[in-house]
């Protein structure tokens, strides 16, 4: 098992190229999720001003 | 031509709906084709006669590096569509473009150069592959700026929709430009990042996992429309049942 | 419509002649990065005219980039931007006016500046016609790209940083086709291949540029 | 900023829009001369729909926003020369005797040729109202058009009105001051809140 970790000597950069990719994978999921909320946030908050000046 | 199709697209509570039930069909297979190219590319595919396992972080490279530049185009077609149509959702479609487009333009840079490294000796060398990316994230971090310099929002929309079909129709020149700079100052072995002739078994993972970036990209947009949608239409009726 | 694209164009040369201070501004701050590098690097001539192609359209390059800013923001500050977009006439030519005055003002100086410059960079002078050649068709290109960028960070403040930010990877053809041909020149050799890729651009530009500046004028000014 | 309004302004009359600061009295005037994008509704001129960024119609109207757009660095005349070839509207005969016409009706005479930058906000004013002159639109839009004037700056610009309005023009003011001109010639559009 660990010779697949040593990645033919390479693991030093290979590793290192994948943990990366996944964690901008990772990263967009979030900050796509976290937009969505706040944006919803925004909006509810919007209405309840509205509502509130008897719009 | 029946036009009432387009029309539907341009309607925000219509899009802000089929984004939200269309966002699962396409972020489960993204995951599973990942994870089954993960394995092929890891596992199964054999080691590169010239750079053994080495080669295997083309599996992360080349997806990253094909989103990149097709995120690029999405972004520029959104937004010329937008400013052409004046649609809000079209230049929604644009800005939720930015921040992927970007981030995997990063990424092909870095998994380039930790490609590189082990055969140039030096974590950066004047490829014209990685220069081209380079110049790519410097037009997305122009967009982004752009974007996030102007306050209104209608206005950074058609601002950075300009911006962005600038962009790319300079993006072809730039990149010949870069290449037609390298012939003629040979710099250090150029090495072929892409195979021209890969066995099926080395690529079959790569194709896999383009597809999955491909399919991971439209999930993140149709949950990153949502809420640009959701910023543009903040005071129309529709959003009262949508976000109470 | 080319009554009125003279119009700006003439109204834009006068306007420099009653403030020639701000028309030398880049061609002091040409000259002024292009005498760093040698202190930065080495006084040795033979040396410094390998790097002098690169320092010459880098300088050239930022220079015709500074003067960009004010392109636009002093008109929409007095308000005569907004006449000019209500003028009736096609945007796109009174934009190419106001480049072609950016160009007249700053581009041609410049590169009529290059050869004395290139001079203390130990360029001989036979290179002068290569380098004069291509400086101009250059900053034609340059003051384009720079002017859509001017007009999309027309209402942003501070917006020079985002300006260079903008207009910089757009001028990476420019750079390198125009630095190529200099080199050529320098080294005797004719410099016609990169010359015409230069003038492709440069047309590419005068085409194209204009309508961007147009569609980014008209969103900047809402 | 304001819905569903809806109005028209015939030949030889002047709608005064007044409303409270904020009411959308700059942006409406702005959305007529096209340079904002209304979300939804039309402007018609001679009954058709019109798209208000089209060159014909940007050369039947001419926009006075709140600030004279005048060159510092150029004399008053330097400044209308330049207007008037911009507009391309050639008067007849030459360009000079129209250009003292229009300063002497604006009493702005004395000021053609001394630079803009000289001159106080007042002085500059006239200096716009005479390019209005010079161009041969048949609809004026203007912002706060006598703001910062004196007595007698409001009295050339009443005077400069009832003659557009006399010629068949048009003229669409925001402003609260009164312009002069018989309540039957200035009707008024009122943009506020919602009652």
């Amino acid at each position: 098992m660990s010779e697949f970790f040593h990645m033919g000597g390479y693991a030093a950069y290979l590793w290192p190229a994948y943990l990366l990719t996944f964690a901008v994978l990772g990263w967009n999921v979030l900050s796509a999720r976290r937009a969505l909320r706040e944006a919803r946030a925004e909006a509810r908050r919007r209405l309840t001003a509205d509502r509130e000046d008897g719009a | 031509m029946d036009w009432t199709w387009f029309h539907k697209f341009g309607s925000p509570p219509h899009v802000y709906r089929l984004a939200g039930t269309l966002t699962p069909w396409f972020a489960w297979p993204a995951g599973i084709l990942i994870i089954a190219a993960l394995y092929g590319g890891l596992v199964l595919a054999p080691p590169d006669y010239q750079q053994g396992d080495g080669f295997r972080i083309i599996y992360v490279h080349a997806p990253s590096a094909w989103l990149s530049t097709m995120v690029y185009a999405v972004m520029a077609s959104a937004a010329a569509v937008g400013l052409i149509w004046r649609m809000k959702v079209a230049h929604a479609v644009a800005a939720s473009c930015a921040g992927v487009g970007a981030s995997f333009t990063a990424a092909s840079l870095v998994t380039g150069m930790l490609w590189g490294e082990p055969m140039w000796g030096t974590w950066w060398v004047w490829d014209p592959r990685l220069v081209a990316q380079l110049v790519l994230l410097f037009l997305f971090l122009g967009y982004i700026g752009l974007r996030s310099a102007i306050d209104d929002l209608g206005r950074a929309d058609r601002a950075s929709a300009v911006l962005a079909i600038v962009g790319v129709v300079n993006l072809p020149i730039i990149r010949y430009s870069v290449e037609w700079w390298n012939s003629i100052h040979q710099t250090p072995s150029v090495m072929k990042m892409d195979r021209p002739s890969m066995p099926m078994d080395m690529l079959a993972p790569l194709l896999m996992m383009l597809l999955g970036f491909t399919l991971f990209f439209v999930a993140v947009l149709l949950v990153r429309l949502r809420a640009e949608v959701l910023r543009r239409e903040r005071g129309a009726a529709w959003v009262k049942e949508v976000v109470s | 419509m080319i009554g009125a694209a003279l119009a700006v164009l003439a109204r834009d040369l006068r306007l420099a002649l009653r403030r020639p201070g701000q028309v030398l501004q880049p061609l002091a701050f040409f000259a002024v990065v292009t005498v760093l590098f040698p202190l930065g690097y080495t006084p040795e001539l033979d040396k410094l005219r390998q790097i002098a192609p690169g320092v010459l359209w880098v300088a050239a390059l930022l220079a015709s980039l500074l003067s960009l800013e004010s392109l636009f923001r002093e008109d929409a500050q007095d308000g005569t931007l907004e006449q000019i977009l209500l003028a009736g006439q096609p945007l796109a030519a009174l934009a190419l006016a106001k480049t072609a005055a950016h160009w007249l003002l700053t581009g041609l100086p410049l590169t009529l500046m290059a050869p004395m410059l290139g001079i203390a960079l130990g360029v001989p002078a036979s290179a002068m016609p290569g380098i004069l050649s291509s400086l101009a068709l250059g900053t034609v290109t340059l003051s384009l790209v720079g002017a859509v960028g001017a007009a999309l960070t027309l209402g942003v403040r501070r917006g020079g940083v985002l300006l260079g930010l903008l207009t910089l990877p757009l001028t990476v053809p420019t750079l390198v086709f125009g630095a190529r041909a200099t080199e050529l020149a320098i080294a005797g050799e004719g410099p016609s291949g990169a010359l015409y890729l230069l003038a492709a651009l440069a047309v590419l530009a005068v085409t194209l540029a204009p309508l961007a500046v147009a569609a980014a004028l008209r969103i900047g000014s809402e | 900023m304001f819905a569903g309004l809806r109005f028209a302004v015939s030949a030889g009359l002047c709608l005064q829009v007044v409303g409270d600061n904020g009411a959308g009295k700059t942006t409406l005037l702005r959305t007529l001369a096209g340079l904002l994008e209304p979300d939804e509704g039309e402007v018609r001129w001679n009954g058709q729909r019109v798209e208000t960024r089209s060159l014909e119609f940007q050369r039947e109207f001419v926009y006075l926003g709140h600030q004279p757009p005048l060159k510092d660095d150029l004399t008053g005349r330097e400044n209308l020369r330049f207007g008037l070839a911009l507009r391309g509207t050639a008067p007849a005969g030459d360009a000079g005797r129209a250009i003292d016409a229009a300063l002497a009706e604006v009493g702005a005479t004395a000021l053609g040729d001394r630079l803009v930058r000289s001159l106080s906000t007042g002085q500059r004013r006239r200096i716009a109202l005479a390019a209005l002159r010079l161009t041969a639109a048949r609809i004026w839009l203007l912002d706060e058009p006598v703001t910062n004037l004196d007595a007698a700056g409001q009295a050339v610009v009443a005077s400069m009105v009832a003659s557009q309005l006399d010629a068949g023009g048009i003229v669409v003011a925001a402003t609260h001051q009164d312009l002069g001109l018989a309540p039957a010639r200035c009707p008024q559009l009122v943009l506020g809140r919602r009652a």
